[in-house]
């Protein structure tokens, strides 16, 4: 047994907390140990070439490399292996990057947990053996959880490519925030009339099946062959009659009461309708939450909407409906929240008719919007506008120490659009840092300033109302003296935050999410795309704030990752299947039980002349996760790479810690 | 052999002559938990002549000798293997209260391990053992020394005999090295013992005399190796076995067997710099398990009961006569008093001599 | 009388061929002893007896040596085996066939109503060194002992296993042929476990060390249990080596958790590990205790159907959480 | 016991972690740079379901101070079920080193998920404070 140890400096990430020299020095005291060394980026190209240099000459055996999370680099050392004509699974990774050198500061102490985990891995890696991974099959359909931009680009880039795709969406209608804006910058096009024609590409593309007001409630299986649930919510409206004409909505008793999600509340609509006109399916939508026939059982004498429909469409008998779909790969395009205001009442939102938030704006500017573009407070157009800026970023106070990243230039937009409106009207922005980094933002600023809106780096403190008029009260940090500025609206440059159900969604999906509660990438830089349960990618702002351009641009991104997945047809399964000493099984089929899979079963050995019951694995079914080996009184069955022997030596080193 | 010496010890003194025994490390039986164990006596306290007597202890005084583990040397391990062989510091010792059938056990034990070569670790302790004996005068249920060669009040294997007369004890020095040790007593406390007189000689061998009557258990062994080599591969083997459940209970607490396995035990030093330290350790072994006889290749030439319970009678009664002119059992009943399922190796001789061939 | 039902049973199954042999108790060798005893003939069924004395748990002779080397040619046989078996023995059977390791068919089953049997330990303490086989019947609530032709009267609890007392299943849960009327439980209790869980873990500690380090490691307890069927007990092995070969308190602890561990949801509380020890280890104490634990976490107790999946291979969504956070 | 000072009890613990939850979890304790001390040491699994109770009483007996167990919450087991079992026997097993004397807060179980980095950091943290309490294990000192 020859055994070959590298440990990796990842820059200063390891080497600034562990001493690397040290560690080698080490290694190549340990048993089986021939080769020790260390090198700056082990993954680099001359890093693996090191590897596979010392596996020819010094005819190495096993391989174990010290450097970050298997998560992140296992494949590529186990490839090293492969290339060097060794076993990929006569690999063992220490991981002294993500559980070593980032988390203890104390040098002496990372070094010295350091040795005794290299130890440990060295141990193992003499017991390790070769074995062979499996493929199986890749289910070739995708599945897009989001119906906004993202999703949507995603599932038309999958599409395009020959794959099948399910689009789920929880709302009615496709289109997600986009299709709430008005328009967009820098280049102020009309947000529906971009979006528009892609959800109806969507709606009639052959490849996509569009799942709308439906939920993923469960998920299962594995990268290639993901079994999911799907909860299709009732519409209690039979999409195949609708012919969205409107009728219904029109004649709802509760017409114009209940407030319209979509205008984010600045208008009222039917309990029966359709979120925005361009809606995708143009289907309308039962709200069983203030439909008084669901709710009591009686409306009136009879529900107008049914009187009124003519296709008979509406049905009240609609239960929810759960659909298992197979899928191979997953985009995650789950969307972001708005901050809400209401966490800061020290800036009156909530309090004060005439304190808004961004998005409210948007609707208020939209020609379809509930004023038609119109922009008044009570009946008068405002002659004075007040922005805010960096409403729920940048400040721990909220727990939301990020930058959202769009706020700058929508607000940019946002006074644009009112000077354009309202010539009159002094619009002045309250900044805090202005970030204008994308292409033509910057040169859109300049132009907004030159329409005469005032940016003053004013940090609002507070704001009040004073007669007829609003008070922002803060500190302009430029002249570093207190200021008061009047205004009849206020509007707020809320933040981006994640979606309220992002935790559901990590546990369903099993990604994590990061401190700041967007779901987290594989590798900030080089796997932006990726998330740690293969098979799984993000698109847009569900990994984090981004703008229009750039979450189209990771949609793509996602969609190819996906494609590339599916095209590819088949994946490797790890081969953690079980082996199964026959002579030691006593037959009592604890493993059998135990296994979740029904991978295991009977069969009937000779033993000694005795016809004698043992298991026996059927590795096709076995997912590989070990539970037989530790139901197993007679260590008769052993899981592949994780003997119990495999297992306990690494005990035993560790245990020598003294 | 030396002309013995006689004397008479009261029995409440025996504390103070086992309190003159300074230098020696004294071994005895006392009860713990309700089992009788032969214990290093620290505080004569907790030592009484009436649990001493009380029968033969579970554990057999072999494992003062040859312990059921024993480390014979540690090793350490780098690169290269240091090897360290334990200092012997132990002094010398006394064991008292031993029954006469377990001394002769020592006998059998010397012709195995204390011949050339010898057995260091045995050999050692058995040079600086004294032993000293009690004649037993209520034998056991199970007990049959007298058939196998010995008596209840044997002074084979022994330094010194004591015989209980009830208030009084009968010392009867065996050896030299019996006699240095009583005279070192006398030395010190010299109104400890008297002169034995010759009517307690007398009792103590009307004593021993009806101790060997009241022998429950007797068979004639005469002609048995020659009997058990015609029969092995007689039918009645299996019916002996088939409630055997293959423990070691027989072998283990038989004085005589002395069947061991050998294994090194180590655990790596990982912090700062690698070692494995370690010890090989010798640890009692029984020819009832079948991993005794299991080979590398996973055959096992013993794979059954029939197979093993043949040896180990074929053991005590055919080979190690053979080879030692001793049969290798002390007769001290000890496996049939723990068998839990009733193998009776006396009721197996029986059969085996009923048997006609 | 009951025995006799079954001695006529016996000699006809046996007489037709059709079971290999049948398993009873016979009177040992002296004194208090039973002997298994094995029937291979009609002949031989007459020296079956049945008395308090009779503890053997006799399912354990179904799982030692199940395949034993045959001779060229010869097959295996596929009769049945004929067996005697009291409330718990029968719980073990069930037990058995619960883990595969047995099917009904297999086994006629002579059930034995228990009103309690006699610990050996208990009875030789008390009539020390007898040799001449002695012989005992029950009378109500005492043991009339007969040695020598004489007969010594002894109040059952001061002879009877603790576990019988607090036996619950006094009665064959399952069996072919039941002999004699049906038994009262006694009360289910858990006196000596509750007394020693209250008290610290250090006095815990040196209790169960001062046992421990007087085993010997003979196997006895293990090799008697009718559950401990391995052929290759994970103790022995070397790679991984669970257990080291040296037998000091330390590896001796381990050797006895790592039993009462493999028995959790499976031990049946026949007492015969403590019967067999001949060192007096409490092991009763370690097995009930894992009985009640299995009882209270998870209302589960093993061995009352042949149905039932063996506890540690099962779970329940709401099972108990204790100390996980 | 790994005294990196002299004196200083510095707990020797390990760690099972299932791969899909726990590891994940750890990495991101990493990630986020959530500092934790170095006296625990992690040893992946696929699942917590593979991790026999036994391991526990090896480790004990070749003188770890301390045993932590982690994987998904009950529910998210990525192999269905493996947390749901591994939960039955580990509390057996608790119960079991209990009633010999063994403190049970050396035997630690927990599910972290893939996000719970900081629970994981705080988990350790925990842990590595509560043994220094307890000090070594003195059961199985006289280790070799």
């Amino acid at each position: 047994m020859k055994i070959g140890v590298y440990v990796c400096h990842c820059g200063t990430n390891i080497a600034a907390n562990i001493d690397v020299v040290k560690v080698v020095g080490y290694a190549a005291t340990l048993p089986y140990v021939v080769v020790s060394r260390d090198y700056q980026y082990m993954c680099s190209d001359p890093g693996q070439e090191l590897i596979k240099k010392d596996i020819y000459e010094h005819k190495l055996d096993r391989i174990v490399v010290a450097s970050c999370s298997p998560a992140m680099h296992e494949p590529t050392f186990q490839k090293v292996l492969e290339e060097a004509g060794l076993n990929r699974y006569c690999l063992e990774m220490v991981n002294i990057r993500e559980q070593c050198s980032w988390v203890h500061m104390n040098r002496e102490e990372a070094t010295r947990k350091t040795m005794v985990l290299v130890a440990g891995a060295a141990a193992r890696a003499a017991l390790l053996w070769p074995l062979t991974a499996r493929e199986v099959n890749v289910t070739p359909t995708a599945l897009v959880i989001g119906g906004g931009i993202s999703g949507i680009q995603t599932a038309l880039d999958i599409a395009d490519n020959g794959f099948r795709v399910y689009l789920v969406e929880k709302e009615p209608s496709i289109g997600g925030r986009m299709a709430q804006l008005d328009k967009t910058f820098p280049t102020l096009d009309c947000s529906a009339c971009i979006l528009t024609p892609k959800m109806v590409d969507v709606s009639r593309h052959p490849l996509i099946e569009l799942m709308t007001y439906a939920e993923v409630v469960d998920v299962q299986g594995y990268v290639g062959n993901f079994k999911v649930k799907v909860k299709k919510k009732p519409r209690y409206i039979d999409t195949a009659k609708c012919t969205g004409c409107g009728l219904c909505a029109e004649a709802c008793i509760l017409r114009g009461k209940i407030l319209n999600e979509f205008d984010v509340g600045t208008s009222k609509r039917s309990a029966v309708y359709l979120p925005f006109p361009q809606a995708v399916p143009l289907k309308y939508t039962v709200d069983k939450d203030n439909c008084m026939f669901i709710r009591y059982g009686v409306c009136g004498k009879y529900p107008a909407c049914k009187k009124v429909c003519s296709s008979e469409a509406i049905d009240f008998n609609q239960k929810e409906e759960f659909v298992e779909l197979n899928v191979g790969a997953i985009v995650v395009a789950a969307g972001y929240d708005v901050f809400d205001p209401k966490i800061k009442p020290e800036l009156g939102y909530g309090l004060y008719r005439n304190v808004i938030t961004g998005l409210e704006l948007e609707r208020l500017c939209s020609a379809s919007g509930p004023t038609h573009g119109k922009i008044k407070v009570d009946g008068k157009e405002p002659r004075a506008v007040l922005f805010i800026h960096c409403v729920g970023s940048r400040d721990a106070q909220v727990g939301n120490e990020y930058c959202s990243r769009v706020c700058c230039m929508y607000t940019a937009k946002h006074a644009y659009l009112i000077k354009e409106k309202l010539p009159n009207t002094k619009v002045t922005v309250c900044y805090i840092d202005m970030r204008a980094s994308g292409k033509g933002y910057e040169e859109f600023y300049k132009k907004v300033q030159l329409e005469g809106v005032q940016y003053r780096r004013v940090n609002v403190a507070e704001v009040y109302q004073k007669g007829e008029k609003l008070v922002a009260r803060g500190e302009d940090t430029l002249l570093g003296e207190p200021c008061e500025i009047e205004s009849d609206l206020i509007v707020l440059a809320v933040g981006l935050t994640p979606k309220k159900n992002a935790k559901d969604t990590s546990v369903l999906l099993r990604i994590p999410q990061g401190s700041d509660g967007f779901f987290l990438e594989v590798h900030p830089k080089l796997r932006p795309l990726e998330t740690t349960s293969s098979g799984v990618f993000l698109a847009g702002c569900c990994q984090g704030p981004k703008d229009i351009p750039e979450s189209v641009a990771q949609a793509s991104g996602a969609a190819s990752k996906a494609v590339m997945l599916l095209s590819k047809g088949k994946v490797l399964v790890e081969p953690f299947t079980p082996q199964i000493s026959e002579d030691i099984c006593t037959g009592c089929g604890f493993c059998i039980e135990v296994c979740p899979y029904e991978a295991i079963s009977f069969k009937d050995v000779n033993r000694y002349g005795y016809s004698v019951k043992a298991a026996s694995v059927n590795e096709a079914l076995c997912k590989g996760c070990g539970a037989c080996s530790a139901a197993c009184l007679s260590g008769a069955i052993q899981q592949n790479a994780f003997t119990d022997e495999q297992l306990l030596t690494v005990v035993k080193m560790l245990s020598g810690d003294t | 052999m030396t002309a013995t010496e006689i004397f008479t010890l009261p029995k409440n003194r025996m504390h103070a002559f086992l309190g003159a025994l300074s230098g020696y490390k004294l071994y005895a039986p006392v009860l713990v938990e309700g089992v009788l164990l032969f214990d290093l006596i620290t505080d004569l306290k907790k030592f009484s002549c009436d649990a001493a007597l009380s029968g033969n202890p579970v554990k057999p005084p072999k494992a003062l000798l040859f312990p059921q583990t024993e480390t014979m040397f540690r090793f350490n391990v780098t690169r290269d293997v240091d090897i360290s062989v334990g200092k012997d510091n132990e002094g010398e010792r006394i064991i008292f209260g031993i029954h006469s059938c377990d001394a002769r056990s020592f006998l059998i034990f010397d012709q195995v391990f204390d011949r050339d070569p010898s057995d260091p670790y045995y050999a050692n302790r058995r040079r600086k053992t004294v032993i000293i004996g009690i004649a037993c005068n209520i034998p056991g249920a199970n007990c049959f020394c007298t058939s196998v060669g010995g008596g209840p009040a044997s002074k084979e294997g022994l330094d010194v005999l004591f015989t209980d007369l009830g208030d009084r004890y009968v010392v009867e020095t065996v050896t030299t090295r019996g006699k240095v040790l009583i005279k070192q007593v006398r030395k010190t406390n010299p109104d400890l013992m008297a002169e034995c007189q010759a009517v307690d000689i007398q009792k103590a061998l009307e004593l021993h005399k009806s101790a060997e009557e009241k022998m429950p258990r007797n068979i004639d062994l005469d002609g048995m190796p020659k009997k058990l080599a015609r029969l092995s591969e007689h039918q009645f083997w299996s019916d002996i076995s088939s409630k055997c459940i293959a423990c070691g209970i027989c072998t283990y607490l038989c004085p005589t067997c002395y069947c061991f396995d050998i294994q090194d035990e180590a655990a790596p030093l990982s912090a700062n710099v690698y070692k494995l330290v370690g010890k090989r350790v010798r640890v009692w072994d029984s020819c009832m398990f079948p991993e005794y006889t299991l080979q590398a290749s996973g055959y096992n030439p013993r794979p059954l009961r029939i197979h093993r319970i043949k040896n180990r009678i074929y053991h005590k009664y055919k080979w190690h006569p053979e080879n030692f002119k001793s049969f290798a059992c002390v007769g001290c009943g000890r496996c049939i008093d723990f068998c839990p399922v009733n193998v009776d190796i006396v009721e197996i001789l029986s059969k085996v001599k009923a048997i006609r061939d | 009388m009951n025995l006799d039902k079954a001695k006529i049973e016996a000699k006809k199954m046996l007489s037709r061929g059709e079971v290999k042999y049948v398993i009873g108790y016979e009177i040992g060798t002296y004194g208090f002893r039973i002997s298994p005893s094995f029937a291979r003939t009609p002949e031989e069924v007459d020296k079956f007896t049945l008395s308090p004395l009779c503890a053997n748990n006799l399912v354990t002779y179904l799982k030692v040596e199940r395949s034993p080397p045959l001779p060229k040619g010869i097959k295996p046989s596929n009769l049945k085996v004929a067996l005697f078996a009291k409330g718990c023995d029968s719980r073990a059977i069930l037990q058995l066939i619960a883990e595969k390791n047995l099917s009904r068919e297999d086994v006629f089953i002579f059930g034995v109503p228990c009103t309690g049997r006699i610990d050996p330990k208990k009875i030789e303490a008390m009539f020390p060194r007898v040799v001449s086989k002695a012989d005992v019947v029950e009378k109500d609530d005492s043991y009339i002992i007969m040695i020598e032709g004489k007969d010594h009267p002894v109040p059952k609890d001061k002879l009877i296993f603790d576990h019988c007392r607090s036996c619950q299943y006094p009665n064959p849960l399952v069996y072919d042929l039941l002999l004699g009327d049906e038994v009262a439980a006694g009360e289910d209790y858990y006196d000596s476990v509750v007394e020693l869980e209250k008290q610290t873990l250090n006095e815990r500690w040196n209790y169960w060390r001062s046992h421990f380090e007087r085993c010997i490691r003979c196997n006895a307890c293990r090799n008697v249990c009718p559950l401990c069927y391995c052929d290759d007990c994970i103790l022995e092995r070397l790679k991984p080596q669970w257990m080291r070969r040296s037998v000091n308190a330390n590896d001796n602890t381990v050797y006895h958790l790592t039993r009462a561990y493999h028995m959790a949801g499976r031990c049946i509380s026949c007492g015969e590990c403590e019967r067999v020890c001949p060192m007096h280890l409490p092991l009763m104490k370690l097995y009930k205790k894992l009985e009640k634990d299995v009882k209270e976490l998870f209302e589960y107790t093993p061995g009352l159907t042949a149905e039932e999946k063996p506890l540690l291979t099962t779970f329940k969504p709401e099972d108990s959480e204790e100390f996980i956070k | 016991m790994s005294g990196i000072f002299k004196g200083a009890f510095e707990p020797n613990i390990i760690a099972f972690l299932c791969n899909w939850c726990s590891y994940v979890g750890a990495d991101l304790a990493g990630i986020s740079r959530i500092r934790y001390p170095a006296n625990v040491k992690v040893v992946r699994v696929m699942c917590s379901g593979r991790v026999n109770p036994l391991f526990v009483i090896y480790a004990l007996r070749h003188g770890l101070d301390g045993i932590l167990i982690a994987g998904c919450h009950p529910g998210d087991c990525h192999y269905l079920q493996g947390n749901y079992i591994a939960r039955r026997r580990l509390v057996l097993m608790r119960r079991l080193i209990e009633y010999v004397g063994i403190d049970p807060r050396r035997l630690r179980v927990s599910w972290v998920s893939a996000s719970e980095g900081a629970k994981f950091a705080d988990l350790v943290k925990e842990m590595v404070d509560e043994i220094k309490k307890l000090g070594p294990i003195e059961q199985f000192h006289e280790n070799i």
